[in-house]
């Protein structure tokens, strides 16, 4: 049988459609996500499907109870679908781009990850967070470069990932968006589910029945013996396309695609740093109290003995995200840079 | 408004148990037995009362750090309340939570909740909950402060509860100070008049008076469980201690106020009311108060017993499952 | 109203020069010469002119990611503005900003924000800071749509600008949509009426009418300047394009409703009035449809001129100073 | 002359009066910063001055103009605040605890860190933000256990110094709490300062003029040549009682007061550590993106061949902080820790 290639959207459109038609208790929430509940007087079309389409048709099916078209209120509506969460729901909210963070982080800080907890444990919190991160593309698909600036581009993985009681993953294509966002929406504890804009058209082979890829594992990319290169969803695909290159110098590159960054699958990277003795970690937020040198300070201390060089870490600089396209460029980690860290820790062999 | 005598009495017992609750938790501080951060409800008891002698067990509620009285009412057991208080993994929430956030789900309590305001939303998810599965004749309430009504939640979580229509009662308790901050200070309008701006209905009604309570929350809640959509009480009351234990009130209001209160306290505006109107006779409001004084007695000595939770609890609970 | 001729001509000039911009814009876009997140303003434009004329060189906007209007309303400078959304380094904002972000400081313009509704404590902010500095006779402006009106700063914002009785002015530019979604869908009031919740005067207006925008923003602006505390303008009006170019507004709106709104477009309504009442002649409108022309091809010209900014910009700015 | 002994949050209370008198544009805002602004029926008399005393008395000098109280509306006055601070005063927001951090992270991480980036320069943006971190004492001001719980016991240090645009202090005695906060409030950028509840009512001594400590700039506490012991706000405080125990032991700690987030005196730590060729770092944080993962990360790459054992961090877990005294010692790291961490490093040897 012919495997079905369908794309990171659908991926995750289909993920969200086959767990609502399994469980009447989920729900998803967000603004516009039908756009205007689907207009009764239209008969309950959806218009926008949400701002990149990823709940595109589902009004149709589940109708505006559970496709719950939101005002702009991303605090209200988020700590709402915690407290839907707490009394029999398994909401799905929207935050559109994850910029908008700041405006709803308590919802998530003080409220989704320690809600379970204040309870001593009589209370779940199967809620299941989405938000666009990253820089988007623009002509080009599989270049970065959509000039949507400061406040619509940016990454802020550490801002979740430092918070006890939160889960929080990044896949890095269809297959597994699609198995992680099941897994999410199933899942007692609240989950982040970071969706990149890069990724969002590119297609994978998908099964069409319902799976789940488990929170807290991490696969191989891409099997190799001289340095380990561990990306998160599109910093995967650098990693990628740096193996590539490095392959054609001879130089077999692990790559290491963490999909789940809370939980980590830390025995995932230090197995493979125990191989290879190098490993370069790429993200693309800003580099102070980054996933990557969580990472690399973890496998620094945990792997001491086993590292032949340096754990490099490649991010974003310490910078806010600039507009012009002859700027924004320098912004996004490249392969470039991951060849050359690895070239680095290769000369002090 | 005449009420039948048992309903009378569990008014009286469930407000004598929360004073008697609060005044004993401030006991044990000032006796240095008890230390923690705690904000206590004594003076507003006839709002908790009067609102929630209208919830049925499949109702939910929400409430903030000063919610010992509405966690009373919902039938949350006091030896657990008090355990918790202390710290104890017989606690209501196993010591982890203390006194700001008892919180027994099973007695729909879906929070207690630090965050100014946020008992809001959570109400409002809670009905959304209700509303999505059907589970209609049940309502959730959100308990909050005359402060809260200035943090943005307030606005978006009636905002939303208008537009669904959703079956929620908001409560907000004025007791006139948020911390040190007069109401006047920071509120150009009387609250009730700001459910006008989602075209939600209101009243306002004299908090400290159980009756005047009664009567306004049974309409107001047999409205939203009726299907009717949100309402705001506006219930204004007074708090008798400072922010929390410790908190010096004298910096900020005078002891004529205080006074101008106490004289309306909401056990004595019903005790007079109840002995005036002959509904209730003074041997069964003492023998109450004797029956409460002894529970609390009882609960102390339970949380006295109780263990400390073991270092293996620490790290429970953060997940339900964390690889 | 009856206005002099220089005036009459300054709004329609500042009218024409805003549609001028957007279509240039859009055009731009659709040729694929520009490619870029684009809200235009085109529809609005008697709002951000009507309530513009009204403002001095010593006050402060604050406006969102669909503020070219406003910013040449301000005067910012036009080649500029064109560079900046073609990411120069002559651009308003050294091409770092971009459409969304476009705002000239030396013009009063303190943020162009894409945060929905964080122009209102902005505005509130720069009107804490004329209060403070004692800068009477000046006012800051918040310019925001009909979403924004949900969003908890809309209320905080109103709120403390209420009790602090700041001058500012807010100027909610209710364009029918926010993205997809209809104002009837998340608004259950007019949005005028929420102003009663802060005690805030406030005024609604045909906002594709410049005259009648003229006219109210003069009585607001006014009251605001001189001391009255703060008014909200709830200005009704329609943008023509999608949320962003692009956007195809049809799958929310209807074709009829964006014919009728165009039957109503501000620059026709004005022609057709000044025109009908002989305040100016066909000639001296036609007179400025080609200088706006020639300006936005000159402007265009400057943009491809300009060269882009070097990689040493990169990284500047992002603190005043950072070891 | 003897040295003046005033507690930590004299100090700050002193350096905002100074710069309120030397600025007439530094003013204050926050939530009972006074109390009900001072009660004009009662002649401006401060009530509170602030929940710690931080602003007591300043409502009597500057009046409630400039000693604003706020409603509670954290996230509209830190934007207002902002935005005064880009159209003329220099202010300083009261967050009270940082656990608010939640209700107002788009006024720091949209608004604050990115309006000068956005503006190309044209704009400064010197606000001074300030806040309560951390658990705090109880019967004995010297020993943590506060039972504040979950949602008002925090740091959050990485969720602000992960933001570029943001510069963050973290002082850990009276002393540098004044010049910190003077600098802050002079400084043409964003600044947030992490006041310390346990270290509030600790004494120094503090000159009682005005003087800055400059911001980027770390401190050796203690010299000594064995290990390197990186702390700031009250880990300084449990390295230096860490190497007191070591200092028996004849291993001699040094440690350094890092005192700046970001910008991170890097020089100061990277010498120490060249010298020691060891470096434990502590933070009451949980681990994940942590500040000390952070640094252990730079000093495990740019001092790779210099260190002779693992870099270690010692943090809080990866939990929620309980209420219980019985449960929330275990949630502070500890000299004992510090000290374990130590032999580890020498059984290395
Ligand atoms: C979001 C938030 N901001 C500030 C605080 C600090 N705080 C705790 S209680 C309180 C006053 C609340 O007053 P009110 O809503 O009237 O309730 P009351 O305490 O009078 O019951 C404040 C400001 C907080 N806990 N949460
Ligand atoms: C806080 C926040 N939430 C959501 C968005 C996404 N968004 C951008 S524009 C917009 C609609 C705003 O509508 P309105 O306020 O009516 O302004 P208009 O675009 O019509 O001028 C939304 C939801 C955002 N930019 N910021
Ligand atoms: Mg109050
Ligand atoms: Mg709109």
């Amino acid at each position: 049988m012919p495997e079905r290639l369908i794309t990171y959207r659908e991926a995750v459109n289909e993920a969200m459609r086959l767990e609502m038609r399994r469980d009447p208790n989920v729900i998803v929430i967000g603004e516009d996500i039908a756009g205007g509940a689907g207009r009764a007087d239209k008969g309950i079309i959806d218009s926008w499907g949400g701002p990149f389409g990823a709940t595109k048709g589902l009004i149709q099916e589940f109708g505006p109870e559970r496709i719950r078209d939101a005002p702009i209120s991303e605090m209200g509506f988020f700590v709402a679908a915690v407290g839907a969460a707490m009394t029999g729901l398994r909401p799905i909210a929207d935050l559109m781009f994850v910029d908008f963070l700041g405006v709803a982080m308590d919802a998530i800080l003080n409220q989704a990850a320690k809600q379970r907890y204040l309870h001593a444990g009589a209370v779940s919190v199967p809620i299941t967070m989405r938000a666009m991160v990253g820089i988007p593309p623009l002509a080009d698909p599989t270049k970065p470069g959509g000039g949507t600036a400061a406040q619509h581009s940016q990454t802020l993985y550490p801002l979740l990932v430092h918070i006890p009681g939160l889960k929080v993953v990044a896949p890095s294509n269809a297959y597994y968006a699609k198995g992680l966002m099941t897994a999410a929406i199933r899942d007692d504890d609240p989950v982040f589910v970071c969706d990149h804009k890069m990724l969002f058209a590119q297609r994978a082979a998908v099964p069409e029945e319902a799976y789940t890829w488990p929170i807290g594992k991490a696969a191989i990319a891409r099997e190799g013996k001289d340095v380990t290169l561990a990306g998160f969803s599109y910093t995967t695909i650098l990693c990628l396309q740096a193996a590539e290159v490095l392959a054609q110098e001879g130089i077999e590159a692990e790559v290491v695609d963490l999909l789940s960054l809370s939980p980590l699958d830390e025995d995932a990277i230090l197995t493979s740093v125990r191989k290879t003795m190098r490993l370069v970690v790429v993200e693309e937020s800003p580099p102070r109290c980054s996933v990557a040198r969580d990472i690399a300070a973890m496998v620094a201390d945990q792997a001491f003995d086993d590292l032949d060089a340096p754990v490099k870490t490649i991010t974003a600089p310490h910078a806010n995200i600039p507009y012009s396209s002859a700027l924004e460029h320098l912004y996004m980690p490249t392969p470039q840079q991951i060849v050359g860290a690895v070239h680095e820790q290769l000369g002090r062999r | 408004m005449s009420l039948p005598r048992e309903e009378l009495l569990a008014l009286y017992e469930k407000m004598a148990l929360i004073r008697g609750f609060e005044e004993t938790m401030r006991q044990e501080m000032e006796a240095g037995r008890l230390r923690t951060y705690g904000h206590l409800y004594a003076g507003e008891e006839a709002v908790a009362v009067g609102v929630g002698s209208h919830l049925l067990p499949q109702d939910y509620i929400a409430i903030s750090y000063r919610g010992h009285g509405h966690s009373i009412v919902r039938g949350t057991d006091i030896n657990g309340m008090m355990a918790e208080l202390f710290g104890r993994s017989t606690g209501t929430n196993k010591g982890k939570g203390g006194s700001m956030h008892i919180a027994d789900i099973t007695r729909g309590v879906v929070t207690a909740n630090v965050m100014v305001g946020f008992t809001i939303p959570y109400a409002v998810g809670a009905a959304l909950s209700l509303q999505v599965r059907k589970q209609s004749g049940a309502i959730a309430v959100a308990y909050f402060g005359d402060g809260a009504v200035n943090q943005g939640v307030f606005h978006e979580g009636l905002n939303m509860a208008a537009m669904w229509r959703l079956p929620v009662l908001f409560v907000c308790e004025n007791n006139g100070y948020a911390q040190a901050t007069p109401v006047e200070y920071s509120v150009p309008v009387p609250i009730m008049d700001r459910a006008a701006a989602y075209n939600i209905p209101s009243a306002a009604v004299d908090g400290m008076d159980v009756f005047a309570v009664y009567e306004t929350a049974g309409v107001a809640a047999a409205l939203v469980r009726n299907g009717g959509g949100p309402y705001l009480i506006e219930a204004r009351t007074y708090r008798y201690s400072g922010h929390y234990v410790g908190d010096n009130t004298l910096t900020y209001r005078s002891r004529e106020e205080e006074e101008r209160y106490r004289q309306r306290d909401p056990l004595l505006l019903f005790r007079q009311r109840v002995l005036d109107e002959e509904m209730l006779a003074a041997g069964e409001l003492d023998a109450v108060d004797a029956r409460v004084k002894e529970r609390l007695q009882e609960a102390l000595r339970f949380a006295a017993e109780s263990p400390a939770p073991g270092p293996d609890e620490f790290m429970s609970n953060v997940y339900a499952s964390y690889p």
